[in-house]
């Protein structure tokens, strides 16, 4: 079983880029890929409870990420000095993750045999 | 009161661009303002596609337009240059192709010329894009 | 007298910085989409108030968004303040 | 000698990303390797649709895909959702939509699931994304 | 006849985005718009005399840079902090245009009925 | 051992500049399309450079875009050497 990692690096209305990384982390989990997920960058936007998108008519894709546990999708990362840059706290986040420095990311990173970043 | 013009240059889905531009064309025309029309150029031709076909729970953005266009009368005007190259094809294009069934860009949307964005410009009092 | 419509992140887009020192006093600045996520941050709302007062946002994009505001200096507008901002100023301009 | 999955989500007008998944597709072939097969996701599906018509001076890259394809049995493979999100429509969908000509994905690109991108990557030795 | 302006923001090679402001300003003109022609950001790399874009089999849109002026588009402003940003020499452009400080830039689009972005 | 593939010009993307502290002196970085302005740039140069010796352009691209490189410590490299570099590195990170 090979394990692909999924990065995700823009806000959640900024495009569909969030709903398509959704799609991607389910299906490739339910083929039996080893699947971890990363939130970098804008991407951390994408973790923020408190976020309203019905206001704009768009789907709450996030809400997904509650089933990314049922799916054996277990590893989250997200990197810390993103989080601190836009004075996001971990108690305002919507899923379970660990928060990881710049070299905890690298070395998560370099450890999976496939990449695909969205954005 | 007030006449815009509507300019639309990013995807649907690469961008919230489109869906503000309608959220906003709707609002005008609910305070009482004109709308010249709505020209679509460069990726913004994108949302003129007929073949479109959302899942059921994600916003479907086409017929929102067509709705507002057909209930206010507003020209969607569609770069015919900036659609061919995104592969959107008017009726009237298949028929220049030989096979007349073969097109995705239907009324209330409209394949027009960069002229038609001149006309539309002339004739309103403020111009936004989106 | 322009209205600066914003709609890139500050944080992902370096031109949302390099536009502002183009802004003069007089014109006005209207954050929307991923540009509104600078409300939540201190310095990017003080770099966008030293150009000018008149820094709006659009409140559906922010709310959509999850943000919480931390300068009450820059206005909330809903589509129809949108509108009537579009007309106040003598032109718009789409960053 | 290596096995590599070319993964395109970025469309062929809004960046030199699909270009460059094709010259790079082309040089690791030139090269003795091989070619797991393409997948198109996001935006990058975009490049599938058959209606595109570029001017004659401009680059058309939909050809040189199919070219290229059609020459080393390379599997194009498009998302099926993310293409029927764009309008972009297989002949079975098409089928299925009771308007059975109007379709605008046809071979050597595949309309798929994602299920194949999990198995070109189990088959693939890397994968690159453009 | 009312004016307009075409903003460019990207480079060369990154989207369609030059081309299809070649054709937009062309176009206007030719339909009698009072048309301006601003290089700002990334977009003055367009101006790069020395591009090979055909090493890409990419069209060289920017030698429609020199039918502006039979079009009547002699408008063209450039963005002096750009070009000092990206090491950019007056000398290495490809077009007859003039270098505007910020303030003048800003003046110049304050007049303009009609603005449109490029990007 | 990640060969990170750049494609956004570092004037207009600020993760250009964020991301490079994930990279370590093992990686590579490879400059393709729009990244490979930051080549006329001493500056960027020696962003690059301090974070590994390994950094390469993509030579069709910059051609293409008329940049002229200012510090030869960045390889100019074809697309047979992209693939090759492809394969060097445990796997590929497209930024």
């Amino acid at each position: 079983m090979k394990s692909l990692a999924i990065i995700n690096q823009q806000g959640p209305l900024h495009s569909n880029a969030g709903q398509e990384s959704v799609d991607l982390v389910l299906a490739a989990a339910s083929f039996g890929q080893d699947v971890s997920v990363f939130f970098i960058d804008d991407g951390v936007f994408q973790l923020l409870k408190m976020q309203k998108p019905d206001v704009l008519e768009h789907k709450h894709f996030a809400k997904s990420f509650g089933a990314f546990e049922f799916y054996d999708v277990e590893n989250i990362y997200v990197c810390q000095r993103s989080l601190t840059l836009r004075n996001i706290e971990s108690n305002q986040l919507n899923v379970a993750c660990q928060i990881l420095s710049d070299t905890e990311l690298n070395a998560k990173l370099a450890n999976a045999h496939n990449i695909i970043t969205l954005s | 009161m007030a006449r815009f013009s509507i300019i639309v240059t990013s995807a649907s889905l690469d961008s919230q661009g489109c869906y503000s531009a309608y959220r906003f064309t709707q609002t005008a025309i609910t305070n009482g303002h004109q709308i010249s029309g709505v020209f679509f150029y460069q990726s913004g031709v994108n949302i003129a596609n007929t073949f479109q076909t959302m899942l059921s729970d994600e916003l479907a953005l086409y017929p929102k337009w067509v709705d507002l266009a057909n209930e206010h009368k507003i020209p969607l005007q569609v770069c015919v240059t900036a659609a061919n190259r995104r592969g959107i094809i008017s009726e009237q294009d298949a028929i220049q192709n030989d096979t007349p069934e073969l097109f995705n860009l239907k009324p209330p949307f409209q394949s027009v010329g960069i002229g038609e964005l001149v006309s539309m410009l002339n004739e309103s009092d403020r111009s936004i894009q989106f | 007298m322009i209205l600066h419509k914003l709609s890139h992140s500050p944080y992902s887009q370096k031109n949302f910085v390099s536009l502002l020192t183009r802004i003069t006093d007089k014109d006005g600045i209207l954050l929307t989409q991923d540009a509104t996520y600078a409300l939540s941050s201190t310095e990017y709302c003080q770099l966008l108030l030293k150009q000018t007062v008149n820094v709006y946002a659009l409140e559906p994009d922010t709310i959509a968004r999850g943000i919480q505001p931390v300068m009450s200096e820059i206005q909330l507008v809903d589509y129809a303040e949108f509108v009537t901002l579009a007309l106040k100023y003598n032109n718009v301009i789409s960053w």
